[in-house]
């Protein structure tokens, strides 16, 4: 199999389904990358759970400040309008359900809308979680960003995760590479295919059975 | 007259005990109080059960910390990074205990501790490991975990300026765990850039109010400021660039 | 683009329905919505349940609400003031409803729905009738109850600033409740005295952050200050003080 | 009966038992009197519920702020090194145990520290308990002010309060016209009496046992 479209023109199509002015959090990783697509015209505010909404892009090297960075721990900068508070206000926000979007990476999605993206089990491994729980059950919509397939050729979409779980029914949709899918009561919904993928070869390529919503909206 | 005002680092965390639950601020580095942590270091206290988001980073602060064998347990949300080495060879050869608990519900256990609650429930974590054997219940329709305050004796916690009165702003996303670290310690020492003379802070904008604070102590500027202007010229890691002469 | 500002009190409060639960932001008089409070009263809306500390003061603002008979139900701590007899008329005719909640259960409630805290063991009111039929658990040798978050539909708010984002600052004690309830309603709609570029916020002092906030209307100074500043001649009620002519 | 010492020399009184530099709420009524006799070359720092650490005087006729009030919606002022904060941080700071001195009128005051002060329960009284249970339970000590005996002439201090409580075991100190009492494990303890009252006639005015512990510290 080949992959149908590459992660920066997933990024791409991911921030065509955010609206003109949502308060978006962007996960650690891949998702990262939706904001390089966010259209120009648009004001979309990005949330950084360390303690900044109004977040911009990196600075120039030279202006970087290490009091300014973003969950990942990586260099950002402040727009104006934005804001600072400190972590127990920051994960409030979340938690409360202010987030319009929050785009994160997966290991596994089932298909109630379990996220498994925090730990892959494995023994001997660290175990770290960071703000992962916060954020699957923090956003009005949790969309997941992740390649259809493992490495090895396995379906992250799956009937039951197998991995320690981030968060239980908190995904709203998942932006693969292959397709997009809804996660509804009767299971993984396919809403958009990319290239001359079908619905068949998506049942096959996961093993799933899935419901076709691509003539629906 | 209130001053709490100390003339160094070793004056500021005088009297830690062995055996000591010490709340650290910071994400990663960035409201790291490195100053401290090395005056904790040299002042010897061991034993030492610590809360912060992260377990170290590179060689410095934290991690020196850990890698003094200072440490017994920490409780945290994310201690594998790029740079935590000191932590990770510890944890793999099973000389220190990890409590982990998500960014979120660390924050605000951190805020009951301070505010007074008894527990509280949380959404986050329902249905994962990291809530197995909490009582659980669901409210509205919605499940929640409960869970209780981690207050600490005492709170390292870096902030921009403070006045003598203990009042504190912070600079950016170096404010994180600060404030609420500082509400939930039994003793809350505070290195900053600068003091001011009182009623140098607008009480409007005040953070950290000084009934938290305990202890301030001044250590200068970080090197990426000047008299608490950007100036720059640091990686992330707030170590110099090097200038195209270094490099050659 | 995002602009939250409407351009009249009217536009601001537009769409609140009958039966709507409304928080109304203050401490007596600091902090009240007056003007959108008026706007509430011409828009017609009733039948409201009012979540707000106190039920109102004198004939104006929240008091006029009360007069017009569009509360059915009021959630507050501190109804019984000397200038409260509007409300008082009312609850002695038997023609509203009270829930009365200790202030600081109050504040924490509303916080809690705002943070999404499913609820919270709190030590306030312990053993007291307003705890009377509540849950209490021991927890570490202390009593405590639990309490519910409480949410609203719409909040009014006044602040003393806001930029098109919806970022707020406030003035003095004027902030009380406004923080808290902004986060817990479903439309937050505030009032400011001013409404400032995107930018001229410092976002070191922005006490709400515009994601909170759905609908601005500035509404100009409050009669002790001049753009900001403040030039008194008033009474604690807002009042110009007789001048020597004007007493004669 | 006549009354021992006035309510501003108890005010005065109170005042001397604050240690310097301590975080003090005084509460609506007789105890806002305290602070005109907090030593001058001391620094004892107000904190109002409604949002103010470091509560100055009352301002001058024509500087009136009505932005800036206290608990009993006074004009205050705001000293050098105060700090504003919202209703939920400000009684997260009393609950939370971080004020040292909590001073607080009274109906009733039980030998096991219950306090009574926030309504006296007659039907058709218009309940209104603001702060009071907050202030009952927050801070590390809690004195209470008020005289001995009603108008009426029975004692405040009483086996089990009759009117609604307001806290439950929360007194540490009780400052009436006549006497101070501590709570003790052992019910009300006289700390020092004034004038040439005698415990014999405390015990006489208020019906209780008392521990006579005057010659203590």
């Amino acid at each position: 199999m080949t992959t149908r479209i590459g992660r920066d023109e997933l990024a791409r199509r991911i921030a065509a389904d955010i609206p003109d002015g949502s308060y978006v959090n962007l996960g650690i990783g891949a998702p990262t990358l939706v904001a390089e697509y966010l259209p120009a015209d648009q004001e979309i505010i990005l949330h950084t759970e360390n303690g900044l909404l109004g977040m911009g892009p990196a600075p120039a090297a030279g202006s970087v400040d290490p009091d300014l960075i973003n969950a990942g721990k990586q260099a950002v900068t402040a727009l104006p309008g934005a804001a600072y508070f400190h972590h127990a206000d920051s994960f409030a926000m979340m938690r409360g359900g202010h987030l319009d979007v929050c785009v994160l990476g997966a290991f596994q999605v089932s298909e109630t809308g379990d996220l498994a993206n925090w730990s892959t089990g494995a023994p001997g491994a660290i175990p770290a979680v960071g703000g992962a729980m916060d954020l699957a059950i923090g956003a009005k919509a949790v969309y997941v960003m992740t390649d259809l397939l493992t490495k090895e050729g396995t379906s992250k979409l799956v009937t039951a995760c197998d991995y320690p779980l981030t968060g239980v029914r908190c995904v709203s949709r998942v932006y693969t590479d292959h397709a997009v899918f809804d996660i509804t009561d009767d299971g993984f919904a396919v809403r958009e295919t990319f290239g001359d993928t079908t619905v068949d070869e998506l049942e096959r390529l996961t093993g799933l059975h899935l419901v076709d919503a691509t003539r629906e909206g | 007259m209130i001053d709490k005002t100390v003339a160094t680092v070793a004056d500021a965390v005088a009297g830690i005990p062995d055996g000591a639950t010490v709340m650290i601020g910071g994400f990663g580095r960035a409201g790291q109080p490195v100053e401290l942590i090395d005056a904790l270091i040299a002042g010897g206290a061991g034993d030492l059960t610590i809360v912060s988001n992260n377990a170290g980073n590179g060689d410095t602060g934290l991690a020196a910390l850990l890698a003094a064998r200072r440490v017994r347990r920490i409780i945290c949300s994310f201690p594998r990074q790029h740079d935590s080495w000191v932590f990770d060879g510890l944890y793999r050869a099973g000389e220190i205990e990890l409590e982990l608990v998500p960014q979120g519900n660390l924050a605000e256990r951190i805020r009951a501790a301070g505010a007074g609650i008894g527990a509280f429930f949380s959404p986050t974590g329902v249905g994962t490991e990291l809530a197995a054997g909490k009582e659980e219940r669901v409210i509205e329709g919605r499940r929640y975990v409960l869970e209780y305050p981690i207050r600490a004796d005492v709170a390292l916690v870096s902030a921009l300026r403070a006045d003598r009165w203990g009042n504190l702003v912070y600079r950016e996303t170096a404010r994180n765990f600060g404030p609420v670290m500082a509400s939930a310690a039994t003793t809350t020492i505070v290195q900053v850039d600068e003091v001011v003379p009182l009623g140098a802070l607008d009480p409007e904008t005040v953070v950290t109010p000084g009934l938290y604070v305990d202890r301030v102590v001044a250590v200068g500027s970080r090197p990426w400021l000047d008299g608490g202007e950007f100036v720059g010229g640091v990686d992330v890691e707030g170590r110099p660039l090097e200038t195209p002469e270094a490099a050659r």
